[in-house]
């Protein structure tokens, strides 16, 4: 009981930290949200027109108090579940905003880490089993070649191949100028239709990491004893890769990939950007050039808390799926 | 046709970097159906190597450098992947010499069962039960990880396992170190039963000399690599036709005899990476003749078998040079260095709370060996871990020094006083780092709480281990723990305890790896450190003799209560409780009287 | 005696650094080896190599390849050649220093607090966590801003800053089985300090997981800096592989078909990573001995 | 499928680029909410009068004609016969209720009109506006208003915070048809006021990426009528593609000027300035940093050839003053700014001139730019250092005055009075450390105050051209900021659909000015 009060507290001391961070680093920024708003509507050669800013300004309501009363407003509207208006987007509220980018993210974005990390794992146990043999080169080095290109350049190749030459997929967007959303299946097979070359770009970057995690691991785990004895008992060589070899191999994966979930929205600004994809990444971004602290305390209150919840998750998982984390040593 | 045909059998190890070692030399013998084939031989003569050689399962930088091994009608050393799978475990199965170590740490033991079963489309049904019970473990066992099992448990477990699918052929490698010896008698005998009903065979590497005669039909002496002697049991008991062999028996005794001596064959072994002309023996042999020196003998029928000596069974009786007699009369004094106080040990499982120690007191003293025997699974290593301030008891109290709690210490204070307690671990293949050398291993202890410099730590380390027998040292200092056999791995252990010159050694099974003559030396050495150092001792053990020739007095554990403690002569002599005479009525007694039936003598036994 | 013992101690002189003989008996090790050695010649003799200044800007633009330029020019006329072979060493500094340093961080920081647990855990990975949600985007800019440090460096800090968390709570997590192996039970027996242990015991029997670690962390680190000249964080007068793909993005490579200025850049940097991997083929044998033999 | 058919003589529809709203837009047709709202809105709502802001001319729009009464008082003649989208009719009360409206919200003010309007009235079908005080100055501000109805608006209980998002009202030449985040399409309303000259049934605009290389590879395609991106190489990327049909025009913008900083020697001294205005290789500014899209700035600080009209009476060369690095050296030489044996340019107190030069890191170009000057620096004698800031930094310091050089952007505006008085105006400045509005170089001059007060009430053109005549003399002769280059507007145009585009051969409008350009597209 008390070691579950301990954690709490410690839980609670993250989120809060995390939290303050939140609001003190947007606001530790040089630049007003104001001029930043304008300055992007203008472009940066063309002069700033004072009056413009001031206008946005009493359109966004400056303000009120010091630094400390705006924190403490902050923790307050917090408390009450508000995120407050939207600068880029005003009048729209932030929830309003969020609404709209959450399913595409989690849609895109957790679908493909959740098939990198599935195909990363299984690929790199492949590698692992068939260690030094041309299976294992041709897996470590061409994931490698093709998974450590620079994302956006390889993002674009598949655009100019895929949409521009071949005229196979469109070239951004999540879906069709004509299309109007909702739950038809019209819309759905369009979005799908969109989403093919991002998710392919994430794809082939994706499963490196795990790839070469895995691979290392079990290579690890297969040299040890119990790996040898279920040979001699007879384990077919898949089966000893798979019980003995990856089963243990993917647990270090496993911490890391529930962090990565938890991260997914840092890591969807780029892909949303370049395919123009609808989402919270770009919204991110977007917020962060902004200085659009309503929004972007929101979306860093989402990845805090997906984070934090992630990385409790990946701790209680890993107690079950290996024991020995249980075994008891005074340091 | 035997089942298993070895024929000029040859595995070296080619370390990179390394000069090649040639753990197996031109090695042949038969199993034939049913048969119980006991294999002895010296810590580090190629035993295991050999084991792995039958079952192809060495790993690189072995490799077989020459010769065959057919098991019923298939060539093993050339048959591919598919023709051996099938073949292993339902047809040949194995208990590692790391047996302790061969759980997937994972999973459950069920699954373990549940896996092997599934990998020869066989329905597990009550067998995982039925065979748990074979070993004297609770069907409870299933449930549990590895890491919860007692070091026996495990070695338990790997066994039942090895016969989970009624194979023809098991290759044993040391599979009861862990294991008192009313549990290894249990399951021994209901191995023999098994075998009586379900005629499979078995060849068992063991240095348990007593259990090997009496449990074998027929027993090979293995000596740097070569086999050197192969006998019907009996006939091996009555008349040793090596002098090796001879060597062994004489390092033999009866716990409960009233005045024991064991004897041992000073000197080392040969260094496997040379090239050796003349018998490998000799150097060591009490009665080698001047051309030992340069002929090599061959492998000849001789006696009711074969031996591989110029003197052919006509070996005079000498007495062997090394001599290790009990001396330990009085009961301990002295005060006590460190107390244990009603010491409850609980454990939190998913499936309940297990006691491993239970109200359990007793005291070390200066210059005495406490013995701690008792059952597989009562508690031992926890109280070793207790006391050593590993984990911490759930009440009760370890006191050191009079003054120092133990069982509170921690940070800075927990270090100091281990700078006065040293651990020999009860598994010597989990208890090296695969990663550092032994010079490393060694060094460090050395360093930190003696303090030497860096080149005399090295010297040092390699004195010490030269006292544990491995020599020469400069040809191990530098060796990985994945390159030494299995005693060899446990006296680096040993050595490494030894190191920092502690005034409290806790021992787990320290000599359950080591041929009878190394471990009659290792024993003695133990006793002359207690006495000259004043140590105080805790000797854990299922090896009565032993407990019998180094400890002051004896505790014997039970289901984690003390059942009995005394001064060794008085418990081993008179014991009290119906547990401990239980105990000693266990003992393997090697009976010198042929056994009823000679099996099969004869065969094509190499060149 | 005395032959023994200078036996004993002839053998140990005699040794070779460790890793580097067991990287180097793999093959493939070995060509990742000569590989990065390789990179880190061009880097170093960059100025001797190329045939120009990477900045000078004085040809014509847009060049496809050519005797004169072999892979082409800018559109602001400056040679892609010259570029790749400055922007190897800008590249590689960053890479490696950055990816060295966040690796170290998160290896101290994640050690210390799967090893020790307890309060001292709950402290670290309070900051573990902490450093996992801190809004990366944000950070950069103020520390951009902030930042005594200009330049090279402070892409160098703020790609370690806000890198090592994630290594570190991998390696926290892997530990946390580590730790209670008999062997690391021995060596608190043997006095080790705990420094010592989690260095000379436990890190060994994770080198794969390092370097795994280290490889990811200077993936990033290389990519980082192109992706912080994206956000205008990055040092515009330096050439590194990172701003020549965006320069070449925002150049209009791909429009105008200068496939080499485009290409150059993503290959150097996927030929780096392959160096490493292949390195990594031979780092299986560093922490597991057993595997030195093949 | 779903394309409407075109008509005969009309355009079916038309590609435009992006829309605005950000990456995720929502539908906003709010015309004052500028940083959110959606370009469609430019088509719906319309001003009094619509300038063409490349020459400067103002065109009658819903406002027929206007006069000055006297200097504070505007009086507009409203258009009649023009309709809402809805069929209400549109009136003087309209005008008068949208301009009482922004003066109302502050939020809605972006041109800060507010400040200058006493009030507004309108009668039957002529508006009256009155200013605090002379209004000359804010014309160009009061007649750019977009216009709301009144029969909607006033039941809106906030309009700060009003989307107007279902069927916006407005008397523009289209209505939207359909929004989602991709696209937005607008169709031609039949009931628009000068319906017989809009042949483009439907326009619309295409979400794009802010990563540009996709947009550039589209555009290069032929997928958008028309688009203002930056492309490089735009020959080769565009119009060598289709010769034919794609065609670009970059009019200049505002106007990039070296910022010295007035309050620090060497800068405060006029020789030093003047001598400094022959040291940029603008040659080279534009043709590698600028990729050639741009023109050399006039010193006058008008743009040119637009505002040509503006230009004072005996001006050379436009005002454009070549680059002469002997010149530059022999002037510096002349004014006391002697070199050392090492070749050092010292200061008038014997000291090596040493100062630094900061351009804000990311922008590629300016980046570039900032190297070729600094290296003209350099080649003069002096010590520079080209530092780069992000540019949020980048904006405080010029702003607070913490530099020694950098760039700065002005003027551009058909507004001649902003056009000066937002760099040169003293209010706009603030004492070294505090924030100024728009006079970074802290420029405090009493000829200039009286020639921007002179514009600032002249109501009639010969009385403003000659205090800009002024003002541009000041600048050619004073230098308080040397202009470099223009801004480009970016431009690109297809025709194979639609012709009629402003072009350099006919530039009836600016880039920008889109109610100017719809009614002049002719199907191809
Ligand atoms: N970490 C643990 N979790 C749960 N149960 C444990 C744990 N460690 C030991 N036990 C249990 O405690 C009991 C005592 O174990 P211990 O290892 O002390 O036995 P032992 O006397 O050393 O046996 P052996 O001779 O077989 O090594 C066993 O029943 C074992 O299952
Ligand atoms: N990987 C290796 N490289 C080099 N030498 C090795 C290697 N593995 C084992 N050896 C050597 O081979 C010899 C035989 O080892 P083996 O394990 O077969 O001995 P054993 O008879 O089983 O001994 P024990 O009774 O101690 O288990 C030993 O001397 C050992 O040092
Ligand atoms: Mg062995
Ligand atoms: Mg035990």
């Amino acid at each position: 009981m008390r070691y579950f009060l301990r954690r709490a507290g410690f839980f609670a001391a993250t989120l809060w930290a995390a939290i303050t961070l939140n609001f003190l680093i947007p606001r530790l920024q040089p630049g007003d949200p104001a001029e930043a708003i304008v300055q992007r509507l203008r472009g940066q050669s063309q002069a700033v027109d004072p009056a413009q800013v001031a206008a946005v300004r009493k359109m966004l309501g400056a303000p009120e108090g010091n630094l400390l009363q705006q924190y403490a407003d902050y923790l307050s509207t917090l408390a009450r579940g508000e995120f407050g208006v939207s600068y880029t987007y005003f009048p729209y509220s932030v929830t309003h905003m969020i609404g709209q980018g959450l399913l595409w993210t989690v849609a895109l974005v957790g679908v493909t880490q959740i098939l990198s990390f599935v195909i990363g794992t299984l690929l790199g146990a492949w590698a692992a089993y068939r260690r030094n043999t041309r299976v294992d080169s041709v897996i470590t080095l061409g994931s490698t070649f093709v998974g450590t290109l620079p994302f956006f350049w390889l993002a674009l190749l598949l655009i100019y191949l895929f949409a521009v030459t071949l005229n196979w997929f469109p070239e951004g967007g999540g879906y069709g100028g004509g299309s109007s959303p909702g739950w038809t299946w019209l819309f759905f097979s369009d979005a799908v239709q969109h989403s093919v070359l991002p998710a392919l770009s994430l794809l082939i970057v994706g499963p490196i990491g795990w790839i070469i995690g895995m691979r290392n691991n079990m290579v690890q785990t297969l040299g040890e004893d119990y790996a040898r004895l279920a040979r001699a008992r007879g384990l077919s060589r898949p089966r000893i890769a798979l019980t003995y070899g990856a089963r243990i191999a993917v647990l270090p994966n496993v911490t890391g990939f529930a962090i990565a979930l938890g991260g997914i929205l840092g890591g969807t600004v780029l892909v949303e950007q370049i395919f123009n994809y609808p989402g919270l990444g770009r919204m991110m971004f977007e917020a962060v050039s902004n200085r659009d602290y309503p929004l972007m305390q929101a979306l860093f209150l989402f990845i805090t808390i997906g984070v934090l919840v992630a990385n409790f998750l990946a701790d209680v998982l890993y107690g079950v799926l290996d024991p020995r984390v249980r075994k008891e040593v005074v340091a | 046709m035997a089942l298993l045909e070895v024929r000029d059998l040859s595995v070296t190890y080619s370390p990179r970097g390394g000069a090649p070692v040639r753990a197996v030399d031109r090695v042949g013998f038969d199993v034939a159906e049913g048969e119980f084939v006991g294999l002895l031989g010296e810590s580090g003569c190629g035993k295991s190597t050999l084991g792995n050689a039958v079952l192809r399962l060495l790993d690189k930088p072995a490799a077989i450098t020459g010769g065959t091994v057919v098991f019923d009608g298939v060539d093993v050393t050339t048959a591919d992947d598919d023709t051996l799978r099938p073949m292993r475990w339902a047809k040949v199965s194995t208990v590692f010499q790391s047996s302790m170590n061969s759980l997937n740490p994972v999973i459950t033991v069920g699954a373990q069962f549940a896996d092997t079963f599934k990998a020869h489309s066989l329905d597990p049904g009550e067998r995982a039960r039925e065979l748990l019970e074979l070993v004297s473990l609770e069907p409870d066992v299933l449930r549990r990880y590895p890491h919860e099992l007692s070091g026996g448990m495990k070695q338990r477990v790997a066994l039942a396992l090895a016969l989970a699918l009624s194979p023809r052929f098991v290759l044993l490698d040391e599979p009861t170190t862990g294991l008192d010896v009313v549990v290894q008698r249990t399951i021994l005998n209901r191995l023999r039963e098994l075998r009586a009903s379900l005629g499979f065979a078995v060849l068992f590497i063991s240095h348990d000399l007593g259990t090997v005669m009496e449990m074998a039909d027929r027993v090979m002496v293995m000596y740097a690599g070569e086999i050197v002697e192969d006998q019907p049991a009996g006939a091996m008991l009555a008349g040793p036709l090596h002098p090796y062999t001879r060597g062994l028996l004489g390092s033999y005794a009866d716990p409960r005899a009233p005045e024991i001596s064991v004897d041992y064959v000073p000197g080392r072994p040969p260094d496997l990476s040379l090239l050796h002309e003349g018998c490998r023996f000799a150097p060591r042999c009490p009665v080698a003749l001047d051309e030992c020196a340069t002929t090599h003998p061959e492998l000849l029928p001789a006696g009711r078998g074969a031996t591989r000596c110029l003197l052919a069974g006509e070996v005079p009786e000498t007495a062997t040079r090394g001599a290790f007699a009990a001396a330990r009369p009085g009961a301990p004094a002295g005060p006590p260095v460190l107390s244990v106080r009603d010491a409850v040990k609980d454990y939190r499982g998913r499936h309940g709370t297990t006691r491993a120690v239970d109200g359990v007191s007793f005291d070390l003293r200066r210059g005495s060996v406490t013995a701690l025997v008792g059952q597989s699974g009562s508690g031992k290593t926890t109280l070793a871990r207790l006391v050593t301030g590993i984990e911490r008891p759930t009440a009760g109290s370890v006191v050191f020094d009079d003054d120092v709690r133990v069982d509170r210490l921690r940070g800075r204070r927990l270090k100091d006083y281990r700078r006065h307690v040293q651990l020999v671990f009860q598994d010597p293949f989990a208890a090296l780092n695969p990663t550092r050398t032994l010079a490393y291993a060694l060094s460090r202890p050395l360093r930190n709480h003696l303090g030497l410099p860096v080149a005399e730590a090295r010297t040092r380390s390699a004195e010490l281990l030269e006292t544990v027998g491995l020599t020469p040292a400069s040809q191990y200092l530098d060796k990985l723990p994945h390159q030494l056999s299995g005693g060899q791995r446990q006296r680096v252990v040993i050595a490494r305890a030894l190191a920092p010159e502690p005034q409290v050694l806790v021992a787990d099974e320290p000599i359950s790896m080591l041929d009878v003559s190394i471990r009659a030396e290792i024993l003695e050495l133990l006793d002359r450190l207690v006495r000259e150092r004043g140590i105080a001792m805790l000797y854990i053990t299922h090896d009565l003799l032993s407990a019998r020739l180094l400890a002051d007095e004896v505790l014997v554990l039970r289901d984690g209560k003390v059942v009995e403690r005394g001064p060794t002569l008085r418990v081993i002599r008179q014991a009290e409780h119906s547990y401990t005479r239980l105990l000693l009525d266990s003992i393997p007694n090697p009976s010198p009287a042929l056994p009823p039936e000679p099996r099969q003598a004869a065969g094509d036994r190499g060149r | 005696m005395s032959a023994e013992l200078s036996a004993v101690q002839a053998s140990r002189a005699s040794r070779l650094p460790g890793w580097f003989v067991i990287l180097w008996r793999n093959r493939k090790c070995r060509i990742g080896l000569i590989m990065l050695a390789a990179f880190t010649l061009v880097a170093v003799l960059a100025p001797w190599l190329s045939p120009y200044a990477p900045r000078d800007d004085s040809f014509s633009a847009s060049e496809t390849p050519s005797a004169a330029h072999w892979l082409g020019t800018t559109a602001r006329g400056e040679d892609v050649f010259s570029q790749l072979l400055y922007g190897a060493r800008t590249s590689l500094i960053v890479g490696l220093a950055a990816g060295t340093l966040s690796t170290v961080v998160g290896l101290v920081i994640g050690l210390t607090a799967g090893y020790v647990r307890g309060v001292v855990d709950e402290v670290l990975s309070f900051f573990i966590n902490l450093a996992l949600v801190v809004p990366v985007l944000p950070l950069m800019v103020t520390l951009a801003a902030y930042s005594p440090v200009k330049g090279l460096w402070l892409i160098i800090m703020v790609i370690s800053v806000t890198g090592w968390a994630y290594g570190a709570r991998i390696k926290r997590a892997q530990i946390i089985t580590l730790r209670t192996r008999d062997y690391v039970t021995a060596a608190k027996f043997a006095g080790d300090s705990t420094a010592r242990i989690i260095a000379r015991e436990i890190l060994p029997n994770m080198t794969s997981l390092v370097v795994v670690g280290f490889m990811g962390a200077c993936l990033g680190a290389i990519g980082g800096e192109a992706g912080l000249a994206f956000l205008g964080l990055g040092d515009p007068a330096t050439t590194s592989w990172g701003t020549m793909l965006n320069q070449a993005n925002s150049g209009g490579a791909m429009l105008t078909g200068q496939w080499a200025w485009l290409v150059a850049p993503g290959v150097a940097f996927a030929g780096l990573m392959i160096a490493l991997t292949l390195i990594n083929f031979g780092v299986d044998a560093l922490s597991n001995p057993h595997l030195r033999e093949d | 499928a779903r394309d409407t058919p075109a008509a005969d003589g009309m355009i079916g529809f038309l590609d435009y680029g992006g829309f605005g709203g950000g990456a995720e837009p929502q539908a906003n047709y709010n015309p004052y909410l500028d940083a959110t709202r959606l370009g469609a809105t430019d088509y719906l709502f319309e001003r009094l009068m619509v300038f063409n802001t490349y020459a400067c001319t103002p065109q009658p729009w819903l406002a027929t004609e206007y006069s000055w009464t006297d200097p504070r008082t505007l009086v507009f003649k409203i258009r009649q016969g023009v309709k809402w989208n809805d069929g209400q009719p549109f009136t003087a009360k309209d005008v008068a209720f949208t301009y009482n409206l922004i003066k109302q919200h502050e939020a809605l003010d972006t041109q800060g009109l507010g400040r200058y309007l006493e009030s507004v009235d309108g009668t039957a079908d002529t508006v009256t506006m009155t200013f605090k005080s002379a209004g000359a100055s804010v014309f160009t501000l009061a007649v750019n208003v977009p216009i709301v109805p009144e029969h909607i608006w006033s039941k809106v209980p906030d309009p700060v915070t009003f989307v107007n998002a279902d069927k916006p009202v407005g008397t523009g030449p289209f209505t939207v048809k359909a929004m989602n985040r991709q696209q937005l399409t607008i169709a031609r309303n039949p009931g628009y006021w000068q319906a017989g000259k809009v042949k483009v049934q439907e326009i619309r605009f295409h979400s794009a990426d802010s990563q540009g290389a996709v947009e550039q590879l589209k555009l290069s395609r032929g997928a958008y009528d028309t688009n203002a991106m930056f492309v490089p190489d735009i020959k080769k990327a565009y119009v060598d593609r289709d010769p034919k049909n794609h065609h670009y025009w970059y009019p200049p913008g505002g106007t990039i000027s070296f910022y010295m900083n007035l309050t620090k020697p060497p800068f405060d001294d006029l020789a030093f300035r003047k001598a400094l205005t022959t040291a940029f290789d603008h040659r080279t500014i534009i043709d590698k940093a600028q990729l050639g899209y741009v023109k050399q700035a006039s010193q006058t600080g008008l743009v040119i050839p637009g505002q040509e009209a503006w230009l004072p009476q005996g001006i050379q060369d436009q005002g454009r003053i070549g680059y002469d690095q002997a010149a530059a050296d022999a002037a510096l030489t002349a004014a006391g700014y002697r070199k050392d044996a090492e070749g050092r340019r010292l200061g008038k107190d014997g000291k090596p001139l040493a100062f630094t030069f900061k351009t804000p890191s990311g922008w590629t170009d300016w980046l570039s730019a900032a190297q070729i000057i600094v290296k003209n620096l350099k080649a003069l004698g002096f010590d520079v250092d080209l530092e780069t800031p992000t540019p949020e930094t980048y904006d405080r310091d010029r702003a607070i005055g913490s530099y020694d050089a950098l760039f700065g952007v002005h003027g551009g505006s058909c507004n001649m009075f902003r056009n000066f008085s937002e760099p040169l105006g003293a209010d706009q400045g603030a004492p070294i450390g505090k924030k100024a509005l728009s006079n970074f170089v802290r420029w405090n001059d009493k000829e200039t105050e009286r020639l921007l007060e002179e514009l600032r009430v002249a109501t009639d053109e010969s009385a403003q051209k000659q205090a800009v005549a002024g003002l541009s003399k000041i600048m050619t002769d004073r230098v308080p900021v040397i202009p470099i280059w223009y801004g480009a507007k970016w431009f690109q145009y297809k025709t194979s659909k639609a012709v009629g585009w402003p072009n350099e051969q006919d530039p009836y409008a600016a880039p920008g000015d889109n109610l100017l350009i719809v009614t002049r597209l002719k199907p191809a």
